[in-house]
């Protein structure tokens, strides 16, 4: 078994952007928002539109590039997205999209973003750690995340897997997981955190009651075990009988991946961790 | 410059025909339609909907509807049509609207320009409705239109006015160019046309030119409506004649006279029900006359 | 004395185009909204920019050209109106500025539209004339005329003046004028109706209660009598001890309504009537 | 193309200095700027108002704020800070920001991107609030921040949750495109600078490039804000530096990463109060240096 993390033949950037990027295969003709600091899904995007949902509609944060056909750049507001786009959003569009699409019914939208805390029920938060008056770290606020109660679906990734990360429950809830509150107030066609996707593994999230889901494994990377994810996460995840090994990106991928995505290798210089 | 498709996969275009857009408009329908006045109504599509016999239409009028609203009403495909202003402009009253107001055959919604456009931005956006600032008590509409309703502002404790959401079923506009994903660049006036494509559940669109998705991605910027709102694209040159198409062609002011004057059964017998398409209708007019209305001098 | 209607150096469109430019003069650095079927506003705007307020900026109605410098065309909204403007608004656009500019505090917002029906208090009614449910004639709409209750002045034009413009009482405020319940309603830094200008004057509104204003009578058109125009009006007009003639159109305004700004000769071919 | 002006009288001009722009900025002044993360910021009028002694702000970061605000708040010139988002994006936390936080030296008002931009069209249309689909009760925002309030829905009858309208008294605005009378064009993103400026009882831009007035009216539908919202146009290039301006410079990212690094009293005395103007802190750089910015490759 290899590690991903160690593989002579992609980064693990690269396997998460594979993984991702199949997984949005299962949205052609959905619509898809990335926020900033997003390198991760934005090639994500670019390679899911080439080999699995050509129909997918993707935004690229707050810069408002729809559909861009740039190569990989830091920023998704960075000016050098817009080009080959289809048409440049403002925020009143942004915010329309990101308030009341589970109203429509006509495709999903989803949302691919990253998270300074998460925790088992999917809940994120941005604003605060620990009390919120008196907090031991002031996050940088909640941006877009209210698209929580509004998106169809929500797809978590991470840069890091660690015990700050994923913590038992968030001190602020910035985007609502699956708990009782959801359960209350939320629409049901606002599924919610569907899967997250980590340096160690891809992760859904399963009913553990009537009203509420925790954190469940469903495939580690090449080379991690279920023992070091289980350490370095804060709770305690659903571990079903069967776990699979995360697929390796094709050939076909990392070519696309260098040659056409990410010439300037971005995705290789990212500070990734387990 | 649309990424290359690979693995058999290909991007779908959303090109149909005036039938297969007419078809999504069922009896009973919340139908809004884009332009204002005597330019850019979808008129094409608006001749198919009453040749196929469309009834009970919930009619949400565009801010200045003038043909377009009246025809429908005269073809009595209409039981309920919200209003800011239908008329045409300096020819007068919209004979039809006018005539089934006075007899009283159609249910009427007095809105205006703020209950018809915040009203689409409260449904493009998800607000469940439209907080009015003080003042507007001193006016009727709120008085009289009985969809306004009153609610506290929790930050003075005051009452205040609201107007509803509108989330029509189904926004028809008419636009200059579309490439087939849907994506248009309106070459005039954009009037709220994109905003129905926000609010609406489908949106329609026909166009007077099909371009390439190429043209489209070399300046974004231009794009007025992205074509994920979009359900359908119908190419139909000449689709809001007699109305203009802004940036193609002028309105046909002397049709939309005859029009106005003309007996509403004869006129759809001879411009609608006698014709069996599109193409058909506009070989009444003939090329020249039609080119005759691109003259921009 | 010259009758305007019979005068043969100019029509009485342009006597009222001059009139209403000269009243622009007053308003350098507002902002002013034309309505649709605004032919002689459309002109006095132009007029006005070139002559007398430089820096007014004006809206060529749901069209949304802002400072057109097109020739004069039927209709605000033909695409022609666009050519050379500044700014194209849509209609949210258009909203923002009709609904809430008498907070801004800045300079004012000025509208000048015409009436189906004004009264004695300069309400106007464009929806239903008779009983509401039963009317006798069923009218076009409120459109935009809830301005009334934001813009910061609001002048009326009329193409004609007879007792079926000038009422009594509107049968439905489409605008409100200078009411009793406007007074209650409305922030007095939305000021109102201000004048009207129509086939045989000028008029503007005097208080005649603590709360409510009654139109007077400013200026007649030359060869009109004051009798005339009390025969043509619905209600007793407020006459002033001062009545003056209103000013001919000049030379200069006369050459530059007809080679610049309206050279098919639009205003000469409106319907306008005593 | 704009029409010759007669009678002596002539169009005046909007253009003004940094000193004019920022002295418009009084202590206490609610101030919002324009832009997003590391693009299109008006970082030589921050600099300019840090410059003045500038007190008391109650700063409307915009809907992803990185330098603009962080550097504001190291200055000690800001009392509140309504907040969606103060970060440096890839480049982490907002320093000066995030001590200032922790050490309680500010007000926060923790929005989101519906509270700002939602609160901004309210402020520029009038409405008195926004009112909010249900949902939103699930996360913590509408219960932390006071702010948010409850009203009821008179169609259903329901509470809902409720956000101000946002009227800041100053938007500042850096953009690649001005005319003298205060008509903009951007090249890049717009974000929400066209609702600052609607929503602003004043608004002030500084620009890389002054352009004809010509040049705007020849193609209208590409202007982005019109000039009747602008109250001061100033003429800044590199306006933005050490930010990009979308469509003529790219973001200095290495003097980004070093202002995160330093001191922020070293670096205010270096690049704020150890240089005169703006033309003086481009020096500390040189042609070489900023024209690279411009490469696009």
């Amino acid at each position: 078994m290899t590690d991903a993390h160690n593989n002579p033949n992609y980064a693990i950037g690269e396997l998460m952007v594979s993984a991702i990027a199949r997984q949005m295969g299962t949205h052609d003709h959905d619509w898809a928002a990335v926020g900033a600091y997003s390198q991760l899904p934005m090639a994500s995007m670019k390679l899911a539109r080439m080999l699995y949902a050509p129909n997918l509609w993707w935004l690229a944060g707050g810069g408002g590039a729809i559909n861009s056909t740039s190569k990989l750049v830091q920023s998704t507001s960075d000016h050098r997205v817009m080009r080959g786009a289809e048409y440049m959003m403002n925020m009143e569009d942004i915010v329309d999209i990101e308030m009341w699409r589970f109203n429509r019914g006509r495709e999903n939208v989803v949302g691919v973003v990253g998270g300074i805390q998460i925790d088992r029920r999917g809940s994120c938060n941005m604003v605060a750690v620990g009390d919120y008056e008196n907090p031991t770290v002031r996050g940088v606020g909640t941006v877009g995340l209210a698209f929580g109660v509004s998106f169809t679906l929500v797809y978590f990734f991470t840069m890091h897997h660690n015990k700050q990360v994923f913590v038992e429950e968030v001190d602020f809830v910035s985007a609502a997981g699956h708990t009782e509150r959801r359960a209350e107030h939320v629409p049901p066609a606002c599924i919610g955190a569907q899967k997250v996707f980590t340096p160690l593994g891809v992760f859904d999230f399963a009913p553990d009651s009537d009203k509420t889901k925790t954190m469940r494994v469903v495939s580690l990377h090449p080379g991690v075990t279920l023992e070091e994810v289980r350490d370095k996460t804060g709770f305690d995840l659903i571990i079903p009988d069967h776990i699979g090994q995360t697929d390796e990106p094709s050939e076909q991928e990392l070519t696309l991946i260098r040659d056409v995505i990410d010439p300037d290798g971005i995705l290789k210089t990212l500070r990734i961790s387990r | 410059m649309d990424p290359i498709f690979l693995n058999g996969k290909k991007r779908q275009s959303k090109l149909g025909t005036l039938e297969d857009a007419a078809a999504m408009i069922k009896d009973g329908t919340q139908l809004a339609f884009g332009g204002l006045h005597s330019h850019n109504g979808p008129m094409a599509l608006i001749r198919q909907i009453i040749r196929q016999g469309t009834k009970d239409l919930h009619l949400i009028a565009n801010v200045s509807a003038g043909m377009p609203a009246d025809i429908l009403i005269g073809a009595e495909c209409v039981d309920t049509v919200t209003v800011c202003y239908i008329g045409m402009e300096h020819l007068g009253f919209a004979p039809r609207f006018r005539k089934a107001a006075e007899e009283k055959k159609i249910r009427i919604i007095d809105g205006d320009e703020i209950y018809y456009v915040l009203g689409l931005k409260a449904g493009a956006v998800g607000m469940p409705f439209v907080p009015y600032p003080p003042g507007h008590e001193a006016r009727d509409n709120p008085i009289y239109e009985k969809t306004y309703k009153r609610t506290i502002d929790p930050y003075t404790g005051k009452e205040i006015i609201v107007s509803p959401a509108i989330r029509p079923d189904v926004a028809i506009l008419h636009v200059p160019r579309a490439d087939i994903y849907g994506n248009v660049v309106h070459l005039g006036s954009v009037v709220a046309d994109d905003l129905l494509a926000k609010a609406s559940t489908h949106t329609i669109v026909t166009c007077d030119e099909i371009v390439t998705n190429d043209s489209i991605r070399a300046d974004p910027h231009r794009t007025t409506i992205p074509g994920h709102y979009i359900d359908m694209v119908v190419h139909v040159p000449y689709g809001a004649h007699p109305l203009s198409c802004h940036g193609i062609y002028n309105h046909d002011e002397d049709h939309i006279k005859s029009y106005v004057k003309a007996d509403i059964t004869t006129y759809l017998d001879e411009y609608v029900y006698g014709v069996k398409g599109h193409f058909e209708y506009l070989e009444k007019f003939g090329i020249e006359h039609l080119m005759g209305l691109r003259e921009q001098v």
